[in-house]
């Protein structure tokens, strides 16, 4: 299970206020991991090339994004499920 | 990769009991959809959920009135299943659910008013619900509204 | 009287697009004039290949697709944000054109609305 | 200054009707506020308002439920009463309506559910009440939420 | 009364993506009316330099932003009624 | 377990606001730590000289400038905003600190929240 200080949940697209907000509140042990239109980064490559990024697997199909990522880097809830727990903090934002 | 911030460098075991707070409202965001799906994973995990707290626009999802079109998912009934199968306890924030007009038999009595739409097993009680839950040792996840 | 409904919010997270919609075929139903327009990160509910299952709702592809039929005169995206998003003309559902966002754009209609 | 669009030059008569359709709910945008002291000064400016139609998250406006804390307006029944005052129609969009859990009598039945609870004066319709304001000269407003 | 080509209305503040849409949207003869969290935008000094730009007062002054705009820009609700009932079109952002 | 309460939305527009300063009082109220950082177009809640009652609106400033009675430890206003939205110190309720957001900030803490 990879382990990190804080795992940071960004539900939000890029054009939102608190998608930046957010990448500006992750240290260098942090995880991001991208949910409902926070997905619509992959499309801008924003985020995505930084060590530990994720998405999640339903949101990217929904949105007929899966081809835009590898499939290492999306999770499916159950990884969401241990991503969650093996953090040492979770912030939703 | 190196940290240069001292504190917090122990592994500690990954959390076992969840807390799931819901601030975003069903038919308006995507928040009780991603958090249901999440719930089921944390069971099947075999997690435990402690209790689910609505706040804010999340206390809508405890509505017994909600009537989505037939082919569409009933969130409130899908969610009060899910709570009610596996013994969870879901919360709704007083303060939130009065000013959003979701109150049960008690509040209606209270207030005087013509009815009461609380789903059970949706309970109304106050922050300290929340509190309790962000004191223990619970992870504590928010679901809010995404854009 | 003609009107032009803007969806400015993606898919799947907010129900405006799907509101945005009800208005615009009630529009069409009523033989009001009416056209669609996609910006902001709305242009991502025109891209081809979604499976709305997967987040536990419907589709509105079909619906979009169906637009002309029922009698919406134009499904319209903008430039800018197709660019932002990644999306050419190719990667758009069917009837979908791509467009410039601006006073001259809006002028084309006597009614501008967002849905919320 | 000049402009490079040939139509539309002619400079008509200022509006004498106003449709509003609110979108933003209360306790969350301030939408419904806004718009009730905009509504209070078209009747003040000698004009007139043949509609007010709720969208979206704007339905939950026409609540008998919303209980805010005594020293907070009661928006639902500050708008409520300028509508009865005023003779001035309000309506719910059904299909919102429903999704929200806002019913009136008739809903509350055909769909075999346990309370109603729209405020009156406000009535449930189609979003043809809307297309009708739309394809009239009344010029419509839209008060969505804000940010 | 003064007379425009269309109103925009806008109650956004400037970092919400639909407030650059607004401003991209106002064509040479328009009018602009800053109301709720759109009357932020006083206080970046945007879009306020522009001919027929208002900010609606009650909105200013709840925010402590009374100051930020000469009182020729600033309209009470009464002011609101007239921007929207001469204009030949309004667009609420 | 200290908590950090997050508002980044701008006053009166919405609830959240209002409904984060619920969750920083009700922890300090059963004495468990909390502070409060405005960022973003949140930092508007502490200018100076607001006049809620315009929009028919309860004030918030007492709250804020009892908070520290109340327990809440500290109420920081993120820089960059504060710039942005031109706020110097003094023009801040009473009380507010200004200070840089970043993880460093946000790693002084156990639990990070927003209130929607």
């Amino acid at each position: 299970m990879i382990s990190f200080k804080t795992l940071h949940i960004l539900n939000k697209p890029p054009e939102h206020s608190r998608f930046s907000l957010c990448l500006a509140a992750i240290g260098p042990e942090d995880g991001l991991l991208l949910t409902e239109n926070g997905v619509l980064a992959v499309t801008q490559r924003l985020a995505i090339h930084r060590e530990r990024c994720f998405a999640l697997a339903p949101d990217l199909e929904a949105r007929g994004l899966s081809a835009h990522l590898s499939s290492d880097q999306t999770v499916s809830f159950d990884g969401m499920v241990g991503l969650a727990a093996s953090a040492q903090n979770v912030i939703s934002w | 990769m190196s940290s240069s911030l001292p504190e917090q460098t122990k592994t500690p075991a990954p959390a076992g009991v969840f807390t799931l707070v819901i601030t975003g409202a069903p038919y308006s965001s995507q928040a009780p959809q991603t958090a249901l799906q999440f719930a089921q994973a944390v069971l099947a995990a075999g997690k435990r959920i402690d209790r689910v707290f609505l706040y804010g626009d999340g206390v809508h999802l405890s509505s017994s009135l909600s009537t989505p079109p037939s082919d569409e998912l009933n969130l409130s009934e899908a969610w009060a299943s899910f709570l009610t199968e596996n013994n969870i306890p879901g919360v709704a924030c007083i303060a939130s659910a009065l000013r959003r007009g979701l109150v049960n038999e008690a509040e209606m009595q209270r207030y005087e008013l013509t009815a009461s739409n609380l789903r059970p097993p949706f309970e109304i009680a106050g922050l300290g619900e929340w509190v309790d839950s962000a004191a223990s040792d619970s992870r504590v996840l928010y679901f809010h509204k995404g854009g | 009287m003609s009107t032009l409904i803007i969806i400015d919010q993606p898919p799947y997270g907010s129900w405006d697009g799907r509101e945005a919609l009800d208005m615009a075929f009630s529009l069409a139903a009523f033989d009001q004039p009416v056209s669609l327009l996609f910006c902001g990160a709305g242009v991502n509910w025109l891209r081809k290949g979604q499976d709305a299952a997967k987040v536990q709702q419907k589709s509105i592809e079909r619906n979009l697709s169906a637009a002309p039929i029922f009698g919406v005169e134009a499904l319209l995206a903008d430039s800018d944000a197709c660019g932002r998003y990644g999306l050419a003309e190719s990667d758009l559902l069917e009837h979908a054109i791509i467009t410039d966002f601006g006073p001259e754009l809006t002028n084309r209609f006597d009614h501008v609305a967002f849905a919320g």
